[in-house]
């Protein structure tokens, strides 16, 4: 068995360290390592998208990550999207838009829907659909998700005003 | 997943020592969108693991109109389409790039991971192909170029010997009245692996009415991406018509060889592979009279 | 008297006859009076002192959780059913085993 | 004519029924703090891994652990022979209708012989998950391969492999005559379907196919298990229903339900597919062995290849009718399969196939199959999906043949108050007819359609729901607020349904509710989250509740006021007498500041019987004919509620039911090889619906108060899959001509349909 490497890298704008395996991912470490459990494990092959993490800027699966490969890079998962008590302005559009029900892709689709705000603050709702392809809800029919990432959209650029 | 070692070389040198020196199976992690799914399944073993996106030159994007498109073969498929001179450049590079996995994927997947993943479905290969691009492997007796219709060899196997690293896709710069697409078919809008894909480049004569030069690339209808060879050198000179690229589709069906499996039958990729040949012929030549 | 509807499959033992009238207020009852006329019938609606596995019985139009222990009235319909998705017939409470 | 009490209160207004609070268990998840079975990390935990068949059918000759055992870290491996000896019993589990013990322990481990792929036979705990990984794999097993089946129509051939060499079929007691994978044929009659076909001046018949779907829940199937040395068994679950989780666990591990104790984790959706246990016994095995904690969480493949699926199909479906557009008569024969044991969801097939219609003259023939599958779970109303996929769609042709509207055709035959079923019972009132209407009335069928290719379909859909135990209990504190604890697994936002029902009653805000989720020692036995039933039966539960609760509360005003309790008038929250008034909130403030009796309630309800939910979807489609690919450019769902206890919730029901079954019909199947391997066990080539692939689904919630619930609720959450399959299928053949009559109607299938056409 080779051994634990040393990572030093930044979770939710902290600096955090850690040791792995290098075979562990990414999503492996936050849950089990960091106890960030926010970011769920529902395929583990990259097409649930309910792992979804802002690395080094970008929305990606924390499952087709290693962790070895945050050296040096920025983390940034669910737990982090809250600011100081108070919810961002997304997480209120899906509580108050009902757009989760069983919740367990909700961490996912917030993250990276996020990442599409920041990214395209005026989207369309093809843009949107296109964007959150690939986070799979099972339970909403998507709607209600379009329906809130809009209404976060309003609501982001209202307070950017 | 079997555990591994994992290295970080920050040189093309050190990287190439570290893959020819190793004991066992050395892997290259670029995106590692496919090569973690295939060592997590056991489709893939590793004893090393060399993470090659901290070598400059594999992050490597640029473009001149005057010396055409390096690209790095670790750079992110997002940073292609988001590079607003590549999609006008190179449309069909941009095309493949775009739909790569979702948003996620592309955030990591790399054109270079996807030639060296080597499926015959790989979306971005046919734009490779139809743009003409050529492959610059690094290994420890230095550079070799090959075309990169000749870089996949069968079902993920490729040209690369052992201590290689794909290092750069080279693009000639854009002549004037050429157009590319690429287009794929899948049952969903998105995270699909192509049922069939096709990419085509064409240069129109000066008043646009006639195909002076065309490359037509195909996507999971043989064991590999393929180059249609007969149907690009039957359009040369052929009037820019539906009809033309009707029978260029035609070509494209011939020159098909696919196999059924869960994602379509023989027979539904042979046909695709026409209708695609055609979409993207008539897209191309839009673009190129822009 | 309560009108029992006989399943399909048990009409080979009432010779095709599809409803009954018979006495009884209770499914125990009703089920026992079928036996008189029909000897054999309630091997095939019970195991031992319950329904059989996979059978329910509805009482006027209601699935009733209470087996051969339902009251039936003189005006009322039966209908032995198979259990269905949804759990109907589940014969349990928290502390006894489900089997009876 | 009916037994359930006419509960419904025939309220026209309320202050809390109706409104769109934020669910109180939001804040948890949409921050990542909500726990899921696979959140849970103990001390000294160890991790398992499942050892899984790579046959479809084979003998298991030995099973050698010699060499995984030898792995430092490894801590302990069970196989099947560590379950106690489970005489062949049977018992109702859930949504699946009736279970032998013997097989589900034999599910959960195989037992002589594997009967599909991804069957467990031996499970191993180690120090982390990748060490149980390596050990699983130096687990050698042997086998005898045989010969599989994996399509029911073969299954039922006379020279098919048997799965159960014992097996004989079941007709009400009456077994056949020799071995077979038929486990059940049921018939139900009605009528005489000879003389109604001689009255029908057309008969359409037609035969249909459906592949085997998934639930696809997001979140994989997860447990921990820690037995400890006081021999108490702790089981925290993703499941549909602890108490049943607790049942079953305990049945097959032969111990009192009180020794275990579940504790229900937030849930990652379930559709069904988590009622059925298969990793808590194997855990439970695993921790009473090695001493610790032990958690087995299942890969996506495992989901697909071990649990679920719904069964794969054949249906022959003949209706008559007049040249009016009367039925006159049916006549149906469904074979469904139900995986490697028998107890699938024919019967729920049988009794919906013609349950939206007015049906003189019907009879139903149905049989349940064993094939080398998967034992086959409930899937969001079971059965009935592939029945209205076959039935709507000759009721669509027939509706064509004879030149009448199809929603009019609907209109003309559909059931009502006093329609009996071909199983029997009558229909109470039912909405049905009042979701035609609100479709014919809709913009969405009013809005003409345009363009090449295009098409609409409409269907209608049933589904029984029901009713079942449900407990809780409440606790008014010094601030007003009154704590809720229940015990229905919450999926979909239904802590807060039910907790609207108790505010509702007592005439305080939805927020002034703080509502959990209970485990098996802290709440009363309540049956499963599933058919429906936890926001009509959990939700009773909480009106009565309420009225408990009320009455301590007058009685405490009382000695307050030194009155008796009947002269405390109470309205609206509001409890007075004879000029003096408290408010909820003041009254329980003065029953802490005194120190009376503090207010503590509780309730347990079985409410029994259907509530009979209807539903009707509208679809335009657009059809490339080239490649055969489908877009749905409009949705439309209609259902019948009862009373919206959260509107925003039942539409959610509506819309991802919806798209479940647009899934179902255009894409989602379980595509096996010759060697009977499922070759797309995974989210990539198991396609369900992306946010891409659909619209907005637009909904339309009608409300036909329920006679069995004080404010008229039904349940939503399972008929929203029915219409699906067949109001695409019904809009592809407006678009194109053809007849889709073989689920998934997916591109090379509709390309080549459509090639044989032309």
């Amino acid at each position: 068995m080779s051994k634990k490497v040393h990572v030093t890298t930044s979770v939710n704008h902290e600096p955090v360290e850690f040791l792995c395996e290098p075979r562990q991912s990414l999503l492996e470490v936050l849950r089990d390592t960091l106890r960030l459990t926010g970011a769920k494990e529902g395929c583990n092959n990259g097409n649930c998208g309910a792992c979804t993490v802002i690395f080094s800027g970008v929305p990606v699966n924390s499952c087709l990550v290693l962790a070895v490969e945050a050296e040096g890079a920025t983390v940034e998962t669910v737990e982090g999207l809250a600011d100081h008590g108070h919810l961002h302005p997304i997480q209120k559009c899906f509580l108050e838009g009902a757009a989760l029900q069983c919740g367990v892709c909700t961490p996912g689709f917030l993250v990276a829907a996020k990442a599409l705000l920041d990214h395209n603050p005026d989207p369309t709702e093809h843009d949107i659909r296109f964007g959150l392809a690939n986070n799979l809800c099972r339970c909403t029919g998507y709607d209600k998700i379009v329906k809130a990432v809009q209404a976060a959209a309003r609501e982001l650029q209202s307070l950017a005003k | 997943m079997s555990n591994f070692d994992y290295a970080a070389p920050t040189s093309l040198a050190e990287a190439t020592a570290l893959l020819a020196g190793a004991h066992g199976t050395a892997r290259v992690l670029a995106g590692g969108t496919d090569l973690i799914v295939q060592l997590r399944e056991h489709l893939r073993d590793a004893d090393l693991v060399v993470n090659i996106k901290k070598i400059p030159e594999l992050m490597e994007l640029s473009y001149s109109s005057q010396l055409g498109l390096r690209l790095g073969a670790s750079v992110p498929c997002y940073r292609i389409y988001e590079h607003a001179q590549i999609s006008v450049a190179y449309p069909a590079l941009a095309d493949a790039a775009r739909i790569v996995g979702g948003w996620q994927i592309q955030s990591r997947a790399s054109v270079g991971g996807n030639l060296c993943n080597s499926s015959p479905a790989a979306d971005t290969i046919p734009a490779l192909i139809a743009l003409g691009a050529q492959c610059v492997i690094a290994g420890p007796q230095g550079l070799r170029e090959v075309p990169a219709e000749s870089f996949c060899t069968a079902p993920g196997r490729n040209v690369l010997h052992k201590g290689e690293i794909l290092a750069t896709i080279v693009f000639a710069p854009p002549v004037p009245f050429s157009g590319s697409a690429y287009e794929r078919f899948i049952p969903r809008n998105e995270m699909d692996i192509a049922v069939a894909g096709a990419g085509s480049w064409v240069k129109l004569s000066a008043d646009g009415t006639t195909i002076e030069q065309a490359r037509i690339g195909l996507a999971a209808v043989a064991p590999t991406p393929l180059f249609a060879a007969e149907a690009s050198q039957w359009l040369a000179g052929k009037s820019a018509t539906d009809k033309t690229f009707e029978r260029a589709g035609e070509f494209a069906r011939k020159a098909a060889s696919p196999i059924s499996d869960m994602r379509g039958t023989a027979e539904f990729r042979r046909h695709l592979a026409g209708v695609l040949t055609r979409r993207t012929l008539a897209k191309a030549v839009e673009r190129a009279l822009g | 008297m309560p009108v029992v509807f006989i399943p399909t499959p048990l009409r080979d033992i009432t010779a095709g006859t599809a409803e009954v009238a018979v006495e009884g207020s209770t499914v125990r009852a009703v089920v026992d009076a079928l036996e008189q006329r029909y000897p054999g019938i309630k091997t095939r609606l019970c195991r031992g002192d319950s329904l059989a596995p996979g059978l329910q019985v509805s009482i006027d139009h209601v699935m009733t959780t209470r087996g051969l222990r339902a009251t039936v009235r003189p005006d009322s319909e039966v209908h032995f059913l198979p259990v269905i998705g949804g759990g109907k017939g589940v014969r349990c409470s928290g502390t006894q085993p489900l089997i009876e | 004519m009916s037994h359930t009490d006419e509960l419904y209160l025939g309220k026209t207004s309320y202050q809390v029924l109706g409104k769109r609070p934020v669910r109180h268990d939001g804040a948890d998840k949409v921050t990542g703090k909500a726990v899921y079975a696979a959140d849970v990390q103990l001390p000294n935990m160890a991790h398992g891994k499942i050892v899984r068949s790579p046959h479809a059918h084979a003998r298991i000759k030995s099973i050698d652990v010699s060499e995984a055992v030898k792995i430092p870290g490894v801590f302990a491996v069970v196989t099947a022979a560590d379950f106690p000896n489970l005489e062949s019993r049977s018992e109702v589990m859930g949504e699946g209708g009736p279970v032998n013990l013997a097989h589900m322990a034999a599910n959960c481990l195989a037992m002589g012989k594997v009967l599909y792929k991804g069957h467990p036979v031996a499970a191993v705990a180690a120090a982390n998950v990748h060490l149980a990984e390596e050990a699983a794999a130096k687990i050698k097993v042997e086998y005898e391969v045989l010969p599989s089946v994996t399509w029911v129509l073969d299954a039922m051939k006379d020279d098919a492999p048997l799965l159960h060499e014992d097996l004989r079929t079941d007709s009400m007691g009456k077994k056949g005559d020799r071995p077979t994978n038929v486990a059940l044929h049921l018939q139900f009659e009605k009528g005489n379907i000879a003389e109604g076909f001689q009255q029908a001046d057309i008969v359409v018949e037609r035969e249909f196919r459906t592949a085997s779907v998934h639930q696809g829940y997001i979140e994989p199937h997860a447990t921990v298990a820690l037995w400890n040395e006081d021999n108490r068994l702790k089981i925290w679950a993703s499941t549909q229903g602890a108490f049943n989780c607790r049942q079953q666990v305990a049945q097959l591990l032969q111990i009192p339900v009180s020794q275990c104790l579940v504790v229900p984790c937030e849930i990652g959706g379930g559709f069904g597919g988590k009622i059925a246990v298969y990793l808590e016994p194997v855990a439970a095995l695993l921790s009473r062995k090695c001493g610790r904690p032990v958690k087995l969480v299942m890969q996506r493949n495992e989901v697909f290849e071990a649990t679920g699926p719904t069964p794969g199909s054949f249906l022959r479906v003949k209706l008559g009718a007049t040249k009016h557009g009367k039925l006159t008569a049916g006549e149906a024969w469904l074979a469904y399969d139900c995986g490697a044991f028998p107890g699938g969801v024919i019967a729920p097939g049988c009794m919906c196939v013609f349950s939206c219609y007015e049906l003189p003259n019907a009879r139903v023939d149905g049989f349940d199959v064993l094939d080398n599958k998967p034992k086959t779970q409930a899937y969001r109303a079971p059965g009935a999906t592939q029945a209205a996929f076959a039935c709507e769609q000759v009721i669509d042709e027939l509706a064509e043949a004879l030149g009448i509207d199809p929603l009019e055709f609907r209109l003309k035959n559909a059931a009502s108050e006093g329609t009996r079923r071909v199983d029997g019972p009558v229909y109470p009132r039912v909405g049905l007819v009042e979701c035609l209407h609100a479709a014919k009335n809709s913009d969405h069928w009013k809005s003409p359609l345009s363009g090449a290719n295009r098409g609409r379909g409409i269907a209608a859909g049933f589904w029984f729901n029901i009713g079942l135990a449900s407990s809780c209990s409440g606790s008014v504190h010094g601030d007003g607020i009154v704590t809720l604890v229940e015990g229905s697994t919450d999926i979909g936002g239904t802590r807060t349904s039910i907790a609207m029902q108790l505010a509702e009653t007592l005439g305080i805000g939805a927020a002034d509710v703080l509502p959990q989720v209970g485990d098996t020692d802290s709440v009363g036995f309540t049956f499963l989250t599933g058919g429906s039933r936890t926001t009509f039966a959990t939700g009773l539960a909480a009106y009565k509740l309420g009225l408990d609760l009320q009455a301590q509360m007058q009685e405490r005003a009382a000695t307050i006021w030194e009155c008796e309790p009947a002269a405390v008038e109470v309205k609206n929250g509001v409890y007075s007498r004879n000029g003096q008034s408290l408010t909820f909130k003041e009254l329980a403030g003065k029953i802490s500041e005194l120190g009376l009796d503090p207010v503590v309630g509780r309730a347990s309800v079985s409410p029994e019987g259907s509530t009979n939910a209807f539903g009707v979807h509208i679809a335009d489609v657009e059809v490339d004919p080239e490649t055969g690919k489908v877009t749905v450019l409009r949705y439309t769902a209609i259902q019948d509620a009862g009373k919206a206890v959260h509107p925003s919730y039942v539409e959610g029901q509506m819309q991802g039911g919806a798209v479940q079954g647009i899934g179902w019909a255009l894409n989602e199947e379980y595509f096996f090889d010759r060697k009977d391997q499922m070759r797309n066990a995974s989210f990539l080539d198991y396609r369900m619906p992306t946010c891409l692939d659909v619209p907005m689904i637009e909904t339309i919630i009608v409300e036909v108060p329920n006679p069995s619930h004080p404010f008229g609720v039904r349940g939503v959450g399972e008929t929203p899959i029915v219409a699906p399959p067949a109001t695409i299928a019904n809009a592809i053949h407006k678009a194109t001509g053809v007849r889709m009559t073989v689920l998934p109607i997916s591109p090379p299938a509709l390309w080549k349909a459509l090639s044989e056409k032309s």
